[in-house]
């Protein structure tokens, strides 16, 4: 092909990504934005009123925030150190473990968490006969530490596997016993996978609504509030005010985020290096980790056997006894919900992770300054409440020229977006490991920039394209907060049927349709580990 | 499609046993092949019937459960644009509100006259589909710990003794909870239903977040007392975790549920044929069926539902009309009784 | 001449990194730019390659200016240090990729590839993969895959540096009789002295981003025009007389074991044996100076008396 | 002897990476493992300083078995290639880091350490971050972090290889002036012959996990014992005479302009210029041979006609 067409194509190919990232986030938060502050054409602020009125909102939102934070990182601190000095074995089971429970389909955990700790649970009452309210701050900053730790520890873990051994035997060499190497070395040195495991837990636990609505109690948080004032008051305005304050902090400590990130080049999805460090496991701050991070791993295994447990049993005057009432039920609700569902997932996770890794292209490869704006403004999905995500496309995409409301299209368009920061990311991990000359090489060679993305940028990518399809997967099966209020009746996806069954009380059910979506994720999550073994060992042969 | 509809005769009984058997039937029959029809509704348990419907008329019903003040502001954010054909089920308040919005289409079924004027708009914007009725679910052996009586009234409910043990959701968010609050204050007066409701407020710890908090939070013996609906699953429930459902003595609160056509919408002739559908007896069974409702809540006469032992004449003698119109004042007084919960 | 380049100036902020660079180069030669680390090389040759654009400067290639051209428009092929090679293509695939964007028929392009493999050594390995090769092994494929496009210019990136000893030294030879055989103008880059030595035609000695001086090999080790051509190439021993820098070379210094005439008389301090040749440590009356000396013959020890004779040398 | 090593056998699977290795080394002596990459060097370093458990074998420091011990609590201080410096501590920390361990108090390990630090040239760098230091002085720093708990035993893992050649030159002088003023029994690993001649007492060579010689350097360089170390050790000119293998250094080969007794005469297929010494390839009527010269006197060119003195020496 001629240069100059590929030339057209190339600026092209960056125009609709450049002008997807501005129609399809940008603009939806300034629609957003727009609602919380302009009315009738001037600027209205009396909404804002709220953080006077009801100051002990933020104050909810921003303490939950931090309990959730230190406890979650506290949790995944331990288990990563637990997972670095554990034998190949302890390690696949404490990795299979994460990956199970990295996938939380939303309030069913929190469900469960009520069965098993609440005033009448089963193991608070039932075992321990203890009566203790489960409701409040406590319950959601325990929820909350619970749904994140996994997520957290994964990414400790991945930033572990790539520190130098040689510090560790450096230490040892110098006399360090293990408490000494786990307080000299071991954690001065995940400082910044720490800092940014903390800001990520932060920014999630402001913007999570489910949690607080569930067991909250009269506990409520701005998310939550947000949220109940589109469904309960139909005012989008307020929630919209609302959202636009929780913004605030949330991207304050997301600037701090991104300049952590730069630092920390991979965080990859479990992929850790298989050898072992091989230090004495022994001594008093090893022991208290060990016991830290199995109490962990127990109470959400537990937790998630529950939910299992759930699908497959029903109680009767007291009495728990086995069925599969809850599976045929719930066919009715999930037969063409499934495949649509996956539908949607599988659209939304290969085109966020082509777009990630083309935006990122035209970033730091390309080094265009519009590109990284476009970048940077690629992030905003992350920090932000799905439903202010939601909120923010039904505003911006009622009327022509973009009239897309009640179309699936919208909904795809959505999950796409929100799952684009994490392609992004990868993306951009991907891209700085390959290696410069490589690239270059292409050009030298007399090949234009399109082949460079063709035939490098792309095959070399693989595997990162398929972990930020898998988490893109993952998230768009079990999202719910920022389609809730896209989807029409013929676009129904499972997590709001399991919002739905759950709302009328058929807990049952809803573990059901967790239990599957669970088990599709964990399909296609093993789907990629059997490729990537697979790919492995061809390589070990030669 | 607005003529078909009123071509069709009103069902006669033989068409009923065909129909039952899920065949067609010989006469002149509405088919809306390769249409679809979009509901929102409340709950997914109406599937049957929309099936049922689904096959009778030829076309696709897809439904999607939303809450009505969710229903309404999407529309709103939307920009008026219609969500669905059908809006089934909810709290009559948000109809009403709808109404006044003019995002509904009005339309007069074939059957209207056999439904009470109380349970449908004069000018045939909504149509109830049946009564939610409010009661309580009680664990008796959590209130037998605390050496407590069963309540029978809204009264004793008030009692200090009951502190902490009663769970009730936010009225803003559960229309079963808004028609308590309605209720008690039509049934005690303005004033006097104020300082009762401070009283109950009391005696409750929070309010819940989602409808079904209180059946679930009782059925979980996280509290002793839940105000909930009160239909054949309350029963089921309670006799499934050793509960006891209560009619409350001195008067029960309800609220009829809603049914309205959505504004130009597209389906808005097939969800025309819907309400009639609906409104057809042996529908109307089937509907009772799958509320669980005795046949006092449904709003056509003679429909015999399951028996649920709802005494009719305890119902308060509710003000309908002020159901809409006063909401948002009483939600706002409300809010400000119960801050922070 | 072929290759014509003058007054290059690159800048990096408002550091020029490279200054003022100008050489030439003759159809077939191959020429080495030398410098200590961060003195401009690489530069030098990516502004050559178009991947970096000088701020002035011209570079005529064949008569032509290339400046502004793109990289995928110049007739110049480079082999990046680091190979740059494409891993998950097979050698091969790697070698015949640039062919593509010639519009040679596939088959005729593996031809070519196949060719130029059995040239640089490589028959047999055409279906591996690249990371089933040891570093020289794919040395040899980035330089094939530079060759077979047929550049005018090649450009090699310290081509030898991830290499060790022996490997080295077959590489050198390797690449020179590639470069003979194909009659291609060569520029390399390196940092090593006896790669230049070993290989060059010419020697661009550069230095902070400025020339220094372009000499062959044994003209720059021997005339050495300036003090950091002096002390950057090979062992000296300097001294300033009368402001004036002479210097005499290691191996310059003839040592005896007992006096003869013209000669000054040293203790040995240290003897550091390097294999082939020994160093010595010499004390003189007015001199400390290093001598070496090869493995045979008279092997001095520590403490040893010796006569030396050499001669300072004027600096130009 | 200070240090005994013996029957040391190390398997990955079933492969024998340390195949049988016994030596011994002296008080205050420097050792150096030699051989080329794979051969089982770093494997050797890591089973002496606690980080592989041997399968068999066994290490005797100072008249104590030490393989059933921890690294924590051998006498031994690695250095190792990567330095394996805390990025998270100044440089006093970093080298007084060990001191913890020996219950000396904070103020009196500032004061050895930077006691050390004045030794290694460092004096004045104390509060430096890591990543603030150049790679010679990161080695420096790693070194002094092993010296300051005098360890019994120092080893040394590839200590000059990130370097570049001048500063290896500095950094190996260095290496040794400190081992000498310690006095500390001290290992070092290597795969570059140059290091191993320059500062080693005796070269244990290596090859696929086997001992091939232990010798002092030049020992080795003149006298390798078989093949791998005729080989493996400088260049040689080698030659198979009735299934006996006898060599010549191209050093050992005199070159001369006319001819002489015993002389061979040869002509000068190729001339590589090195700087210090010259490379001559010569054809003579039975041999091909490479010489060696240094840059001093007749500089011969390609196509002239030498006479050769040398005489081949049987491999023992
Ligand atoms: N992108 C850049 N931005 C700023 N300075 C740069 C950049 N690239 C190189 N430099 C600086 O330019 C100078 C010359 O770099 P160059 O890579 O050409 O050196 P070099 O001679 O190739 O060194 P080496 O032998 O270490 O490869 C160095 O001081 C380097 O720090
Ligand atoms: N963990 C391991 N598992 C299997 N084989 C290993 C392992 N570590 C090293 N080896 C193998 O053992 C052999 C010796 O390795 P070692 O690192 O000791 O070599 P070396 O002599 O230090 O080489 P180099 O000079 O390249 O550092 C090599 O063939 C290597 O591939
Ligand atoms: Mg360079
Ligand atoms: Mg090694």
């Amino acid at each position: 092909m001629p240069n100059k067409f590929l030339d057209i194509i190339d600026k092209l190919l960056m125009l609709l990504i450049l002008l997807s990232i501005l129609v399809f986030i940008l603009y939806p938060f300034i629609s957003v934005f727009k609602t919380a502050l302009v009315e009738n054409g001037s600027i209205e602020l009396s909404h804002f009123s709220i953080i006077k009125q009801e100051s002990y909102l933020i104050k909810n939102s921003l303490t939950t925030g931090i309990y959730t934070t230190i406890l979650s990182t506290l949790f995944s601190i331990m288990i990563a150190i637990y997972y670095y000095m554990s034998t190949d074995r302890v390690k696949k089971i404490i990795m299979g473990i994460l990956m199970l429970t990295i996938i939380s389909p939303p309030f069913v955990t929190s469900l469960s968490y009520i069965k098993l700790f609440g005033k009448r649970g089963l193991i608070t009452y039932g075992i321990l006969g203890l009566s203790i309210s489960p409701y409040g701050q406590l319950g959601i900053v325990l929820m909350q530490s619970l749904g994140f730790t996994s997520m957290n520890a994964i990414l400790l873990i991945g930033y572990l596997g790539q520190l130098d051994k040689t510090f560790i035997e450096s230490a040892r060499s110098l006399g360090a016993k293990t408490t000494d190497i786990i307080k000299d070395i071991i954690l001065p040195l995940m400082k910044p996978a720490i800092t940014v495991v903390m800001l990520l837990s932060f920014i999630r636990s402001l913007s999570d609504f489910s949690t607080p609505r569930i067991i909250g109690g009269a506990f409520n948080v701005l998310a939550t509030e947000a949220y109940l004032s589109v469904i309960a008051k139909g005012d989008i305005r307020r929630a919209a005010t609302i959202s636009l304050i929780l913004f605030i902090p949330a991207m304050i400590v997301f600037m701090l985020y991104i300049k952590r990130f730069q630092s920390l080049s991979t965080t990859q999805h479990g992929t850790s290096s298989g050898e072992g460090i091989s230090v004495k496991k022994e001594g008093f701050l090893y022991n208290l980790i060990k016991i830290g991070a199995i109490f962990f791993l127990v109470w959400i295994l537990i937790q998630y056997a529950s939910i299992i447990m759930s699908a497959f049993t029903d109680m009767y005057q007291g009495k728990l006894y086995f069925t599969l009432d809850h599976f045929r039920e719930s066919k009715l609700s999930i037969l063409d919900v499934f495949p649509r569902t996956i539908f949607v997932s599988f659209i939304s996770g290969i085109t966020s992770s082509v777009i990630g890794l083309i935006l990122e292209y035209y970033a730091f490869i390309r080094n265009y300054k519009s590109a990284k704006i476009m970048d940077f403004i690629a992030t905003m999905p992350y920090i932000v409440p799905g439903t202010f995500f939601g909120i923010g496309y039904i505003l911006a995409f009622n009327k022509p020229p973009l009239e897309l409301t009640g179309t699936l299209l919208i909904v795809i368009l959505n999950v796409t977006f929100r799952q684009l920061p994490f392609a992004s990311k990868i993306g951009y991990s991907t891209l700085s490991q390959i290696n410069k000359d490589t690239i270059n090489s292409v050009k030298d060679l007399g090949g234009h920039n399109f082949y460079v993305i063709k035939d490098i940028i792309f095959p070399l990518s693989k595997s990162s394209l398929y972990i930020s399809f898998v988490n893109g997967f993952t998230s768009t099966m079990t999202t719910i907060g920022s389609i809730i209020f896209l989807v029409y009746p013929q676009q129904k996806l499972a997590t709001m049927v399991m919002f739905d069954v759950i709302e009328s009380g058929k807990y049952g059910v809803g573990s059901v349709i967790a239990f599957l979506i669970i088990l599709t994720c964990l399909i296609v999550n093993g789907l990629y580990y059997f490729l990537l073994s697979r790919k492995g060992k061809a390589k070990n042969v030669s | 499609g607005q003529g078909t509809d009123n071509k069709k005769d009103v069902t006669e009984p033989q068409n009923q046993e065909a129909k039952e058997d899920g065949n067609t039937n010989e006469e002149e029959k509405l088919d809306f092949e390769g249409r679809q029809m979009n509901v929102v509704t409340t709950s997914e348990k109406y599937v049957e019937l929309f099936d049922q419907f689904a096959k009778e008329v030829n076309a696709k019903v897809d439904f999607l459960s939303m809450s009505s003040g969710e229903v309404i502001s999407r529309i709103e954010a939307e920009g008026g644009k219609p969500m669905a054909d059908l809006w089934f089920g909810g709290g009559i308040d948000a109809f009403m509100a709808a109404k006044d919005a003019g995002l509904l289409e009005s339309y007069i079924p074939k059957e209207a006259d056999k439904v009470n004027s109380q349970f449908r708009d004069e000018e045939g914007y909504w149509i109830a589909k049946g009564l939610t009725v409010v009661g309580f679910l009680v664990n008796e052996e959590l209130l037998k710990e605390k050496g407590l009586e069963v309540p029978t009234t809204w009264e004793e409910l008030a009692d200090p003794k009951y502190k902490g043990e009663i769970i009730m959701a936010n009225p803003a968010i559960s229309g079963t909870n808004y028609a308590a609050v309605k209720g008690i204050l039509d049934m005690y007066g303005e004033e006097e239903g104020w300082a009762y409701l401070e009283k109950l407020n009391n005696n409750i710890p929070f309010y819940g977040k989602r409808g079904k908090d209180p059946e679930e939070k009782t059925v979980a013996g996280e509290f002793a007392i839940g105000i909930i609906p009160v239909d054949k699953t309350s029963f089921d429930l309670a006799e499934k975790h050793n509960l006891t459902v209560i009619y409350p003595e001195d008067g029960i609160p309800w609220v009829p549920e809603g049914v309205a056509i959505f504004k130009n919408s597209d389906g808005a002739d097939i969800a025309k044929a819907f309400i009639d559908f609906m409104l057809r007896d042996e529908n109307q069974e089937k509907l009772a069926e799958l509320d669980g409702k005795d046949g006092a809540q449904m709003v056509k006469e003679g429909i015999s539902g399951y028996d649920l032992g709802l005494p009719k004449d305890r119902l308060i003698d509710q003000d309908i009309s002020t159901f809409g119109t006063m909401r948002e004042a009483i939600l706002s007084k409300w809010e400000e009784l119960t801050t922070g919960k | 001449m072929y290759l014509k380049v003058s007054g290059l100036t690159k800048m990096y902020g408002d550091k020029k990194v490279v200054d003022n660079v100008s050489f030439e180069a003759e159809k077939g030669s191959m020429t080495c730019i030398l410098g200590p680390s961060g003195s401009g090389k690489t530069t030098i040759l990516r502004c050559l390659g178009g991947f970096e654009t000088p701020e002035l400067g011209s570079v005529v290639l064949n008569g032509i200016e290339i400046l502004n051209l793109g990289p995928e428009e110049r007739p110049i092929s480079t082999v990046f240090q680091s190979y740059g090679l494409f891993p998950h293509m097979s050698v091969i695939e790697n070698v015949i990729y640039g062919l593509k964007f010639k519009n040679i028929a596939k088959k005729e392009a593996f031809k070519e590839g196949q060719e130029i493999l059995d040239m640089v050594g490589l028959k047999g390995y055409e279906n591996r993969r690249i990371n089933q090769l040891s570093g020289g092994e794919q040395q040899r494929v980035a330089l094939a895959r530079s060759l077979v496009v047929k550049p005018n210019l090649l450009l090699l990136d310290e081509p030898f540096s991830n290499l060790d000893a022996k490997l080295k030294l077959v590489m050198r030879e390797e690449v020179q009789r590639i470069q003979s055989l194909f009659d291609i103008t060569t520029i390399f880059v390196t940092h090593d002295q006896e790669d230049a030595f070993a290989v060059a035609d010419q020697i661009v000695l550069i230095n902070k981003g400025k020339i220094e001086q372009i000499s062959p090999p044994m003209e720059i080790y021997h005339n050495p025009k300036g003090k950091f051509p002096l002390q950057f190439i090979g062992r000296s021993n300097i001294k300033v007389i009368d402001g004036k820098i002479k210097f005499v070379r290691p191996e310059a210094i003839k040592i005896h074991d007992r006096l003869k005439e013209d000669t000054v008389k040293g203790i040995i301090e240290k003897r550091i044996f390097k294999g082939a040749i020994v160093e010595y440590h010499i004390l003189t009356k007015d001199d400390k100076l290093i001598a070496t000396e090869l493995s045979r013959d008279n092997i001095y020890n520590e403490d040893d008396i010796v006569y030396l004779e050499y001669k300072y040398r004027d600096l130009i």
